[in-house]
């Protein structure tokens, strides 16, 4: 699939492709609406004639594709077949193999669950992965688990995919040539005794941030050998400055432990705490806990304040939103400080919408001292951390809404001086015997370390890593290591809480375990990381004898009991508040460019992953590709549209991307996701997006000002699945004020949802059985964190299309999240909506199929029949919400074996010309049903839950039994927010929506250019 | 002006005017017809097995349960195939020589499982439940036919769409006893009707009080997900 | 009949369908019941001299579009109402203005099929082998010649007597006289 | 033999010499005939001349070089069209350009299209006939060819546009394993049956018509082969008053069928679109405002066809200017109706009150898609208003350029009516653009290719002017004049 790369990756200037955003085209009269369609409106409309004179412009280009000859000659002969043999052909001979052994407790379709925890940066999340005969399958939360509490988020849910990825590395390779296994063994034995005189003072170990307690052990055994050798640590998304900042103010590395559950108040200063928070699913759950608006008593929800440079899912869910550069943010913080009587005051003085936003937020702070909280993002230094701890401790928040804890990590450390010093030593030849643990650095490290060719240097190089990527490339040695569903390990989440890693299936491509790699190193190369962590543990859990017994309860259980770290004083002893020196720095006039993780392949490890390189970033709903984030303002400054390339240029480094024009992005900011434009990822993730890590400077690792930007000449057709961002002034979207809520406002149409069995037949009562089902999805509390889609994709074997199908609209995910913005595009009203099939109980999909492929079941479902659709596509053209999925051409992957085996027995591989969709998750739905009435009883509420809602960690989605009166879905549905989307078409949709309940308080009005006092 | 055509032509060309249209719709028929052949069907075709198992000789003559083999099929959607141990464990004992049950003996030496071919083969879109259907009180034989009396197993059913429905439009003639889905004899009685015992009556329609209705049973996702 | 079993009938050729119109009004006079008439174009006013008005091909079309008719809409009613009853968006089983449009195609199907059938049927065609074929010059009778013919089955048939009516009181450019 | 000069044919009787007078005076007959031309038959004619000069298109070898490049490059793209279809089939409508939510593209607009074209022939012949219009006697038989090809190519798209084509005949009703059914309900079952049907009937009503004529090129015809085929076809027809009688009783009921047949075609078509619920399709309108624009274009493709026919085969005396202006005034009345029918779909949208109508309806006009809907209205409202003026009705030329723009412009009101409605429908969010492909192109190219390769091999094999019914035409116009 080389149509996966973006224009812009390819060196040769080609000419300026046709304008994809041709939906973008509109009528003159539309900029004046104070409804904006989308922003190409706003800034004149000159495709609109560009198309005009271009008439179909994509015609001639592709004319190519089809196929060549011979294949062509191929696939006809099949086609033909099958179009003669469709009739009368029958079933070809199939053989049965049964086991020579039948296992125990392996039963065909009774999939069993295993927990096991994954890390990301190095904090780990418990996880319940499903295994159907032997193969893990789907990954889901672990409701025991703190840092999941049930919920899974698309980095946990995709890792399944990754495990099959037939581009894994599996082989040892020394100099680019396969070498044994045991080769490699020697060559570390070797090693460490050539650095053992030194007592290894030229050994340098360099992993990201380690919790693992076996491993840490490990690592410190290893210290015992070679007591010279130093370990650095490189994360690219580091939380250094947080626990800094405590350094600073409590006079101890801590780390915070928010309780956003009690707070009323909470103001983020430059803080995606919903996405950037190692534990992001407990935050969600806590914080929209206070946002559920699910019964009529509910009044208290907390308020958001963000001040944010980009717009991001949590920036989406604020009452104030405050759009600001990230080198402002510090002066932000310290004015919020001398207004709550905390510091000196700066200088400079907030004006406008400043002004406002901090008055709203100084005024809510006091209003709730001790039941607010102040936050503040790792990309912002220390100083501002310590400022926001003893902002906490002065309004009494301190051990009501934070408390502080030990870090979990085993040895935290400054990442940027801890990988300096490594470069520094390998450059003057102090290291050169190196063993890298994972986490690419190479890639990942500072542009201006030039580590890869450091690396180089050194004698000895061996790196530990699930691809053969850049770092490969450095080292003269590469491991394959193992996945973390194939093999034993443990992790301890941010808090401490500690899982132990189970495998679920042995590796597939001949992994090594890191456990077993750092035994080589301490000698005992035939050590097994089963061995390894067991026997670490055998002695931490004796205390009560019975290790077998507790070994147990912590594998099923998935996290050991009382592992959390211990809290922390919340006295200031010893810190005490830092002077504001840099206080007064602004953003000054030029642009700035903030670093932040891709939202959907974080920092670059999950680039191979195609469920999540096709899951749309939020609000850009771009897919394959990492944009530069722009605001409408620097949009019309450097005359550029979506897809429009610029070039960045800061510290001699320069790259060339094609922008997306966010509103409510901060003017002069431009946000670059990294992890994006991998060399050496993989044939899905190679030549994806732009390396903005080349730009990347020690200096400046989240956010660098006065950086040079150009407009380029080129253009790159994004691939996105949502082009129109207005709701244009329809009330598919319904808002209620708080007020309104509180004195039981219904959420009211513009027309009244037509009575029951209002039509031209008179009643027709075909809803028959016992169990109706329905789903209600909760507007205000979803975050739009996209989770529920990655579960669809993964439960019900969803394909991923690649860049080109999607920019044709041809993505398949039966759920999607809608975003509209409304009002001033320099600071938007954000809303999000999950759509995923209503049910209609009147389908107007239903109507037309000429075959009965899509028809209404007794309780309720609106039935998709693959094996019997002929693909018509007219249920889509009749379907108002567009939630049907079309297979224009063969998507799921029948060819390549690995990528089968993620497939879920329980549901149908769908082929080409076949219309999909949301089912409700029947394959669920009819499993609970046969395993009531085996047992005689009733389905329980809550017995059958849909991926979508099983992922979702703001609890947005309910599902139930809506024939039931008592059923928590049906309760949910008599209250007055419930509504159905486009009800007055009379399709009377069985997922309805909770409105969104919006305070009556406007946010304040955004600053549109930067006030500079 | 002559003739064009003798009469013999001018019948001939009547004769197949009329022909054509019927034969049209003769064709029509005889290919409904072939949907459901034998042929077609493979209906009351022996499949040759790698070892000629005779469920006659195991079933009636052995009088062993179903279960015994089929083990999961109160448990999981599949019925389950013994794995080679099962044939073991009494062909350890008995016919330790003989040469058909050779590949038996090489499963389990070389323990490469033995391939056996299909007989009952549902599409992968179908999902048929084993367990709710037998867990109900549907008898083996509602389908797979009198077993016991089959030297080599053979479909006796169509297996078609249209054939199940038959069942699940009519759901209480499809069942028997509920204790007669295994224990012989019970299990053999093809012949009995659900008014053959009173006591059995009962016991049935209490079942059919509390399977789905006709519609759900009749529903699409029933089968196809 | 009985003498001249081997003679079809005697056929006279004209040159207009005037002169053709008037002897088979001369041969209606003369008592001649059996007649047949043959014209490159239908010619007005014949068929009430031929004595031979009105055609069964309506029937035929009625009975036609009633069975098209009612196989349409039961076809309709049973597959969706009773053999297969479904849910399809909502509707009652007996949605009966939805079956409408079908019925009504059958309708006009049937009808059709039996306005042709009738065609062929009521003209004996196809009739590859005709007497009158044999008949010289009758190529022409598609063209520009017109025809009539006594038959022999007809009660006062004598082949000379009407060859001399024909003529001597039409005026037959030709008469000749087909054999069976 | 039949080429003897009418004079002589009066010896060719078998011995009876009759009287001679007689003779002569008929001769005068046939001279007179020839005086006073009839009006929609213009130039000597006679039954005989008449007769000669179309079957002699039929029987002669020799064909006009415009015929030659025509068909050849009609065979051409009809070959591109067989390789589309083949990619088609082998790769997937993901060929096309369509997506969601613009689900039909190109496909079901050339389906309407050409099913539209496919209304002018039974019109002539059944609706003219019923309103006894006797200058559709010399167009009818191309027209009604012209609908068979035209259905044929409509018909084709509905199958290659599906996404598993193999398994189109789960759409026809027949008792199958299953026991399944096709849902009646379904607009495009409705379809189903009323092309077949429609189908159906037009060739009966066509092959119908051809038997007399197919009799007269049996007996015109000189070599043995082709007397045997046409022999066959003309299945023994004689001429016979009994024939006659029956034929033209039958053919008067097929006409009554046709006409209400030819209306609910276009109806139903129309209720694909009616009876869903996307803004710019469900309207009740539909009907009558398909069956206009129908009959427009497919007056527009009888005179795209004719006006270069008459010419190469020099078949003025008989397709006349007078001919041509009819049609161009019927032409004119359809267009009227169809603009009608724009400005009723703007009142209606405004008249629901109904938002979403509404932004369709100005979505058409200020949308992406506007430059089409302008240039639309332009050739398909504007330019035709020329046809007010009897010199353009006349004037070949002029009344060719004329239907040609109508053509484009029923094309374009089809894409607009199926695409534009689509892009932009309820949620923005799913809101799309439609950019056709390649394929897209070559398919509608192709259809056309196969569609004028049709037209071009009928009229070199079979009379494209109904003989008989021009004689007949000729006789009554005596009648009227003596």
């Amino acid at each position: 699939m080389t149509d996966r790369k973006a224009k812009t990756n390819s060196p040769s200037g080609e000419p300026r492709p046709a304008l994809p955003i041709v939906e973008a085209a509109v009528s003159p009269e539309a900029s004046s609406r104070p409804l904006w369609r989308s922003l190409d409106e706003l800034t004149g409309s000159e495709e609109f004639w560009v198309w005009a004179r271009r008439e179909f412009p994509h015609g001639a280009a592709e004319f190519g594709d089809g196929v060549g000859r011979r294949e062509f000659l191929r696939v006809m002969g099949a086609a033909l077949a099958m179009a003669g043999l469709a009739g009368c052909a029958r079933p070809p001979q199939t053989k049965i193999v049964p086991y020579v052994d039948q296992p125990e407790n392996i039963k065909a379709d009774r999939p069993l669950q295993f927990a096991t925890a994954m890390a990301l940066g190095g904090f780990g999340t418990g996880l319940l992965v499903r295994s159907n005969e032997g193969r893990p399958t789907k990954i889901e939360g672990n409701p025991s688990h703190p840092a999941s509490l049930g919920a899974a988020g698309p980095f946990e849910q995709a890792a399944v995919l990754q495990l099959y990825d037939p581009d894994r590395s599996r082989t040892v390779l020394h100099d680019g040539n396969i070498e044994p296994h045991g080769a490699m063994l020697e060559a570390v034995l070797e090693e460490v005794e050539r650095h053992r005189p030194e007592q290894g003072r030229h050994f340098r170990l360099l992993t990201g941030s380690v919790t693992s307690p076996a491993l840490a052990a490990q690592i410190e055994a290893l210290r015992a050998t070679l007591p010279a050798m130093k370990w650095h640590q490189w994360e690219p998304i580091s939380r250094w400055s947080i626990h800094q900042g405590a350094q600073l103010a409590l006079g101890q590395l801590a780390e915070p432990d928010y309780r956003l559950e009690n707070a009323d108040v909470i103001v983020s200063l430059d803080y995606d705490f919903l996405f950037l928070a190692p534990d992001r699913l407990r935050l969600t759950k806590a914080f929209t806990s206070r946002r559920r608006f699910d019964q009529v008593g509910f009044l208290q929800p907390n308020a958001l304040l963000v001040a944010e440079p980009t717009l991001t899912i949590t920036g989406s869910m604020a009452q104030a939103r405050l759009p600001m550069a990230a080198a402002d943010m510090k002066w932000l913080a310290w004015t919020l400080g001398a207004q709550l009587g905390l510091g000196p005051s700066p200088a400079r003085k907030a004006e406008g919408g400043v002004r406002l936003w901090l008055d709203t937020a100084t005024a809510a702070l006091r209003e709730h001292r001790g039941r607010s909280l102040v936050l503040v993002g790792p990309g912002q230094d220390a100083e501002t951390h310590a400022l926001v701890h003893a902002l906490n401790q002065a309004l009494g928040n301190a051990g009501q809404t934070v408390v502080y804890r030990q870090p979990a990590a085993a040895q935290p450390v400054d990442h940027l001086a801890s990988m300096a010093e490594l470069v520094h030593d390998l450059e003057s030849n102090a290291a050169d015997g190196i063993v890298i643990l994972g986490g690419n650095p190479v890639f990942t490290a500072p542009a201006d370390f030039r580590l890869g060719e450091k690396l180089g240097r050194a004698r000895f190089s061996l790196y530990l890593g699930l691809y053969e990527d850049e770092t490969t490339a450095c080292c003269r040695w590469h491991v394959p290591e193992q996945h973390f569903l194939e093999g034993w390990s443990d992790v301890r989440a941010v808090h401490g809480e500690t899982s132990i890693v189970q495998p679920l299936i042995a590796p597939l491509y001949g992994g090594v375990s890191v456990h077993e790699l750092m035994a080589a190193f301490l000698s005992q190369p035939a050590a097994q990381a089963h061995e390894i962590v067991r026997e670490f543990w055998r002695q931490r859990l004796v205390p009560d004898g019975d290790f077998e017994k507790r070994w147990r309860q912590a594998l099923s259980d998935g996290v050991i009991a009382d592992t959390a770290t211990p809290e922390l004083g919340t006295s200031t002893g010893g810190g005490s508040l830092p002077g504001s020196a840099r206080s007064e720095e602004t953003a000054g006039q030029g642009y700035e460019v903030v670093f932040a993780p891709d939202p959907t392949i974080w920092d670059g490890q999950f680039a191979n992953n195609a469920w999540l390189q096709e899951l749309p970033k939020p609000f850009s709903k771009v897919t394959w590709g990492n944009p530069a984030i722009v605001s409408p303002a620097a949009a019309q400054e450097l005359r550029v549209q979506n897809g429009d390339a610029i070039r960045i240029r800061h510290q001699g480094a320069e790259v060339e991307i094609p922008v997306w024009i966010q509103p409510g992005q901060a003017a002069r900011t431009i946000t670059l996701y990294l992890g994006n434009g991998r060399s050496r990822a993989g044939r899905v993730g190679d030549g994806v997006g732009v390396n903005t890590y080349r730009l990347r400077p020690s200096s400046g690792l989240w956010f660098c000002r006065d950086v040079e930007v150009t407009r380029s000449d080129r253009h790159a057709e994004l691939a996105q699945t949502h082009l129109h961002h207005s709701l244009e002034g329809r009330d598919f979207f319904r808002v209620l004020p708080l007020t309104a809520f509180a004195q039981g406002k219904r959420a009211e149409g513009r027309e009244p949802d037509p009575e029951q069995n209002q039509t031209l037949y008179g009643p027709a009562s075909l809803n028959t059985a016992a169990y109706q089902w329905g789903m209600v999805i909760n507007l205000t509390s979803c975050i739009g964190c996209s989770a529920c889609v990655l579960a669809c994709q993964a439960e019900n074997n969803i394909p991923s299309v690649g860049a080109r199908e999607v920019s044709r609209g041809r993505e398949m995910h039966w759920i999607r999240v809608d975003h509209y913005f409304e009002g001033d595009p320099a600071n938007p009203q954000v809303y999000q909506q999950p759509v995923p099939c209503m049910h209609c109980e009147n389908a107007p999909c239903e109507l037309v199929c000429p075959v009965e492929a899509t028809l209404h079941s007794a309780d309720g479902l609106n039935q998709q029949v693959y094996n019997r659709c002929v693909g018509t596509r007219y249920c889509s053209n009749n379907c108002p919400y567009k939630v049907r999925r079309f297979n224009f051409l063969q998507y799921a992957d029948t060819a390549t074996p690995s990528a089968q085996l993620v497939w879920n027995p329980q549901v149908t591989v769908r082929s080409r010309g076949v219309m999909e969709k949301c089912t409700y998750c029947v394959q669920r739905i009819r499993t609970a049903q046969i395993q009531a009435q085996e047992e005689n009883r009733p389905i329980r509420d809550g017995e059958v839950i849909p991926a979508c809602a099983q992922a979702c960690p703001a609890d947005a989605i309910s599902f139930g039994n809506v024939a039931d009166p008592k059923s928590h879905v049906s309760r949910l549905k008599t209250l007055a927010s419930n509504y159905s989307m486009l009800g007055d078409l009379n399709t009377r949709p069985r997922t309805t929506y909770l409105a969104r309940v919006e305070w009556d308080a406007n946010p304040p009005a955004s600053p549109c250019q930067r006030d500079t006092a | 002006m002559a003739q064009i055509f003798s009469p013999r032509v001018s019948l001939w060309f009547k004769t197949l005017l009329i022909i054509f249209p019927l034969a049209l719709v003769g064709g029509g028929v005889a290919a409904y017809r072939f949907s459901f052949s034998s042929y077609a069907t493979q209906v009351g075709v022996p499949v040759d097995q790698p070892v000629p198992f005779s469920h006659q000789h195991h079933v009636a003559g052995l009088g062993i349960d179903c279960q015994y083999c089929h083990s999961t099929v109160t448990k999981t959607a599949d019925a389950g195939m013994p794995d080679t141990h099962t044939c073991m464990t009494c062909h350890s004992q008995i016919w330790t020589e003989a040469p058909v049950l050779q590949p038996v003996r090489n499963s389990l030496s070389s323990g490469l499982p033995i391939r056996w071919t299909r007989v009952h083969n549902l599409a992968d879109y179908v999902y048929f439940n084993h367990r709710v259907h037998v867990n109900n009180g549907i008898s083996c034989t509602k389908c797979h036919g009198d077993v016991q009396s089959m030297p080599l197993m053979k479909k006796q059913a169509t297996l078609q769409m249209g054939w199940c429905l038959e069942c699940h439009r009519h759901p209480a003639a499809a069942f028997a006893p509920p204790d007669a889905v295994f224990q012989p004899p019970q299990v053999f009685t093809l012949d009995w009707r659900l008014d053959a015992d009173p006591e059995a009556k009962r016991a049935v329609l209490k079942k059919v009080a509390d399977v789905p209705s006709v519609r759900e049973l009749t529903d699409c996702s029933t089968c196809h997900r | 009949m009985k003498g001249f079993s081997g003679i079809y009938g005697v056929m006279g050729e004209f040159n207009s369908e005037g002169a053709l119109r008037e002897a088979a009004r001369s041969a209606r006079e003369h008592r001649y019941e059996q007649l047949d008439a043959f014209s490159p174009l239908p010619v007005e006013g014949l068929d009430e001299i031929l004595g031979r008005t009105g055609s069964w091909a309506p029937a035929w079309v009625l009975t036609g579009g009633v069975i098209g008719g009612l196989t349409g809409y039961f076809l309709q009613f049973w597959g969706v109402g009773i053999n297969y009853p479904f849910n399809v968006g909502g509707r009652p089983l007996d949605s009966w203005p939805l079956f409408i449009p079908i019925t009504f195609e059958l309708t006009i199907l049937g009808g059709a099929v039996a306005a042709v059938l009738s065609l062929f049927v009521l003209n004996g065609l196809p009739q590859l082998h005709h007497p009158v074929f044999a008949v010289p010059g009758f190529e022409r009778v598609t063209t520009d010649a017109f025809f009539l013919c006594i038959l022999s089955t007809d009660p006062g048939f004598d082949p000379l007597l009407v060859r001399r009516f024909f003529m001597q009181e039409t005026g037959a450019v030709a008469v000749t006289e087909m054999r069976r | 033999m039949g080429r003897k000069p009418a004079g002589l044919a009066l010896s060719t009787g078998h011995r009876m010499i009759p009287g001679t007078a007689q003779s002569k005076e008929e001769t005068r007959a046939r001279a007179e005939r020839a005086e006073e031309p009839p009006r929609l038959v213009q130039g000597v004619a006679t039954f005989r001349s008449i007769t000669e000069q179309i079957s002699g298109i039929v029987l002669n070898r020799r064909h006009p070089r415009s015929w030659w490049i025509g068909f050849g490059l009609a065979f051409l793209l009809t070959m591109g069209l067989f390789y589309a279809i083949s990619v088609l089939l082998a790769v997937g409508v993901g060929i096309w350009g369509i997506n969601i939510p613009v689900a039909w593209g190109f496909a079901i607009t050339n389906f309407v299209w050409w099913i539209g074209i496919g209304h002018a022939g039974t019109l002539i012949s059944a609706i003219l006939l019923l309103l006894l219009q006797k200058w559709r006697n010399s167009i009818n038989r191309l027209a009604e060819a012209m609908t068979l090809f035209a259905v044929a190519c409509a018909g084709m798209f509905p199958l290659l546009h599906l996404g598993r084509p193999w398994a189109f005949f789960w759409l026809l009703p027949y008792p199958n394993g299953m026991e399944l059914w096709p849902q009646f309900r379904s607009a495009l079952v409705w379809d189903v049956f009323a092309v077949s049907t429609y189908l159906t009937v037009s060739i009966f009503f066509w092959y119908t018509g051809l038997v007399p004529d197919v009799a007269t090129l049996r007996d015109r015809a000189k070599n043995r082969f082709t007397r045997l085929i046409f022999g066959f076809m003309a299945l023994g027809w004689r001429g016979s008053a009994k024939h006659w009688r029956n034929y033209e009783s039958a053919y008067l009921l097929m006409a009554g069928l046709s006409t209400p047949l030819v209306l609910s075609v276009h109806s139903v078509v129309s209720f694909d679109f009616a009876t869903a619920i996307v803004p710019g399709w469900h309207s009740t309108i539909f009907p009558p405002y398909f069956v206009a624009g129908a009959v427009y274009s497919g007056f527009a493709m009888v005179l795209n066809i004719i006006i270069p026919l008459r010419k190469w085969y020099r078949l003025e005396n008989v397709v006349t200017e007078q001919h041509l202006d009819h049609m161009a005034k019927v032409m004119l009345a359809t267009g009227l109706l169809l603009a009608y029918g724009y400005i009723f779909e703007i009142f209606f949208a405004w008249y629901s009150g109904d938002p979403t109508e509404q932004y369709s309806v100005v979505n058409r006009a200020t949308g992406p898609y506007a430059p089409l809907f302008w240039l639309l209205l332009l050739v398909n409202v504007v330019l035709p208003q020329s046809l007010w003026w009897r010199s353009v009705r006349t004037r070949p030329v002029l009344l060719f350029f004329a239907a040609l723009s109508v053509n484009v412009g029923m094309w374009m009101e089809r894409f607009v009516i199926v695409v534009v409605s689509l892009n932009r429908d309820y949620l923005p969010s799913s809101w799309r653009m439609f950019t056709p492909t390649g394929w897209d192109w070559l398919t509608l190219v192709g259809s056309l290719g196969l569609f004028f390769a049709l037209v071009f091999l009928f009229v070199r094999f079979l009379p494209m002017v109904t003989m008989f019914e021009v004689r007949d035409l000729l006789a009554k116009e005596k009648g009227k004049s003596s």
